[in-house]
């Protein structure tokens, strides 16, 4: 029988991590990220990691732990600015850095999980993104050759997950984690809720089990806001950005 | 005497039209929502994966999982919906966005912009602005007009590096409103900030332009 | 005030259908189906279409219906072999077909709906869909190009919607319905239920409201199956397929 | 005496692995959802955007919104998810199928695969064929050891509009079962159906094989 259900976050990296890898890491910013799994990769002291992951945390907290610990090499990232020992380490020569567009990294990862070797994107061209790299017209507009993603390991963060591996993401938590979910040689979740199989509705699961290699049900989940920003009570209900 | 910010976005809320799906940059763009005309129905999207967005939550009610590109806690509305930032970038780099409006360090002559890092100084990253000015209907810039030394900021070509080239549609600084009557230029001046004078703003600009005031 | 919903399908329509225009139809055989736009365009009576549909329906449902009366000129599709008529068109040369692989179909409307010019696949690499095709190598294997499609109407059908055009469909239903939304330069959709903006959860929406122009409430939904495939009541559980 | 068509599928089942995930063509495939052994959990899919097939309805209980990829009416399961035909071919494309079986014209000594056309008759189309035989981990084709005519269809070179290159893993045929070493040959024939003689299929096969009884 197959059964896809570990005991913590550390059993579930037990023979799964190893020096040198590749990691892709959902979330955006610290919304969405895998803290179970960050935890056990500290624990685990695997070294020389390359991360894809859109942001790098903040220095005390997600990814961010793990590159106070050492244990990053090279991060594959869209927006790294809010990390000051990133930037000290960077400038050091300490750690090596590769720079994507947002969307083009999100669907370079996308291409990764679905087999596509390469797509061609208006985004970027004419700018230091498509230096070196294959162009292409289509119907008279200039498009940049970029290359799909894949990782040796992808851990994702979910809401509610089965016993299967069916996910379903909660609100803007979703972001990256979908695309690596499909991406990473072996996958493995963690879910704020884990049910039986037959628990969530087929129509809404965002991504299917056979995604999904480990699952762990996540706890003492710290969820830390970057920036919060509120109005006060009984404040007019302008729109906000 | 030069606009606000405040006045620079309520500027940049008169292109937004009925029906309009909208990004907003952070920093001036992030006022533009303040100002959109009361009876308009007008969507604002964020790329990390939601369209719809409501006002910043009640003191308390923050949600960790509910935050806009800038990181910032935010709410929904009845018309919100969620999805990946893959979906977001799809939305976005397909042409769905009828107006992207961000804040700019540099754009020339022909349209180019340049927003994202000056050399020397710390690689911060791209984020979603060369999916945003490649993808976007239209593409409009609020920034100050020149740099605090005085510096231009609308040159003949930028100095800095490239977000993307023959992208902006409009630019709105604090002395007044430059449109370029087709991606890539000619730019035309087509109004003063009040008291602002012809003179005033061609000594404080490098780029080449037509008046059509 | 932004208004998506209109009446009936055939004043959705108006303005919008004209003769040799391209146009994207949601659903897979007879499954998820526009049907009520089909007849309203069946009504209209617009002629020389191009359909890029995965299937062309049955002799009499569907597209069917469309190609009976005159009104398409070629089908786009990866399997047309359920359909006498287009059988009978196509040889007398009076219909034009391009077939594509049912996935490579899938992602090309994909990409047109996402802004990616072309994208590279093995599907099809060292067979009649690759020829005259660019070709590229990753990782040491071939890849073929293929390039993105968009319509100048797509026409799909969902489960329930919103008036803002929020869509959810319902289980095999949804197949080429989501893509086809994205990559219509106007999109009309129908559902068999509409509910007001809010009554739908945001997590659960499959096709934001942005892709879709135009609305309307089905009725008479027929719904017809191509292969019914029971077993008795009491009958053993065996999967099947 | 030859392999039934349930003795096939029989063969075909014995290559799945627990925890498999499998698409099965129409045809003989699909008989193989049935002659999975007990006690293994095996998922299968079906290409227009389901995973988690059950079997088929109660009569009187089709849903016309839930079909197979051979437009049959099925049900689902506890662990089904449903999802997007563009998303069910990222699975198949992305390498995340196990295993396809498929039935097959012809098959070449080097691994190619027709069995979407044959010119001259009625192009129906390759349907999602041609994105199963380049994506799926592992590929089997299960089909009938010659034509009704007696030609061999394990041929040196397939002569009919090819589906795919260097792609089959395994051909099981009503005579007995080939394998290739690896994707591209060579070929091996490594089983014989019961009273079929090495004789026998060596003269109804066109392929060159190597014996690995």
């Amino acid at each position: 029988m197959r059964n896809k259900v570990w005991a913590d976050a550390e059993s579930a990296l037990d023979g799964v991590v190893k020096d040198g890898m590749v990691i892709m890491a959902g979330g955006f910013g610290l919304c969405g990220i895998p803290e179970n799994i960050i935890r056990a990769l500290l624990k685990a002291g695997v070294k020389d990691l390359t991360f894809i992951s859109n942001n790098c945390g903040v220095d005390d907290f997600g990814l961010g732990l793990l590159l106070a610990n050492g244990q990053v090499k090279k991060m594959i990232s869209s927006y790294v600015g809010e990390n000051k020992l990133f930037e000290r380490l960077y400038l050091d020569g300490k750690l090596e850095l590769e720079l994507n567009p947002q969307g083009t990294l999100a669907e370079r990862i996308r291409a990764g999980g679905a087999g596509i070797g390469g797509f061609y994107t208006k985004t970027g061209v004419g700018t230091v993104v498509a230096e070196g790299k294959p162009t292409r017209e289509f119907d008279g507009e200039t498009y940049v050759l970029e290359t799909g993603l894949v990782a040796d390991l992808a851990i994702v963060k979910a809401w509610k997950g089965d016993k299967e591996g069916n996910l379903i993401y909660r609100k803007t938590a979703r972001n990256f984690n979908p695309m690596m979910a499909t991406a990473g040689k072996v996958t493995v979740a963690e879910v704020e809720e884990l049910v039986d199989v037959g628990g969530l509705d087929p129509d809404q699961i965002h991504t299917p089990g056979l995604f999904v290699d480990r699952i762990i049900l996540g706890h003492d989940y710290e969820k830390r806001i970057e920036k919060v920003t509120t109005r006060p009570k009984g404040a007019a209900t302008a729109e906000a950005r | 005497m030069a606009w606000t910010r405040e006045q620079m976005a309520e500027r940049a809320a008169r292109q937004i039209e009925d029906g309009f799906y909208v990004n907003l940059g952070i920093g001036i763009p992030t006022l533009v929502a303040n100002a959109v005309p009361e009876g308009m129905t007008v969507s604002f999207q964020s790329e990390n994966g939601m369209l719809g967005i409501g006002p910043f939550p009640y003191e308390g009610e923050e949600d960790p999982d509910l935050i806009n590109a800038g990181k910032q806690t935010i709410t929904e509305i009845d018309s919100t919906s969620y999805f990946s930032s893959a979906d977001a970038f799809g939305m976005i780099r397909g042409g769905h966005m009828d107006l992207s409006i961000l804040g700019s360090m540099q754009v020339s002559e022909t349209g180019d912009i340049a927003n994202w890092t000056v050399p020397g100084k710390m690689v911060k990253g791209m984020g979603g602005a060369m999916d945003l000015v490649a993808g976007a209907k239209r593409v409009i810039v609020i920034m100050e007009h020149t740099e605090k030394s005085g510096a231009p900021k609308l040159l003949s070509k930028c100095t800095l590096p490239l977000t993307g080239t023959k992208v902006v549609d409009m630019v709105i600084t604090d002395l007044g409103v430059f449109a370029f009557e087709k991606r890539g230029g000619p730019l035309k001046l087509v109004e003063l900030a009040p008291g602002v004078t012809l003179e005033d703003i061609t000594a404080k600009t490098e780029a080449k332009f037509d008046v059509a005031l």
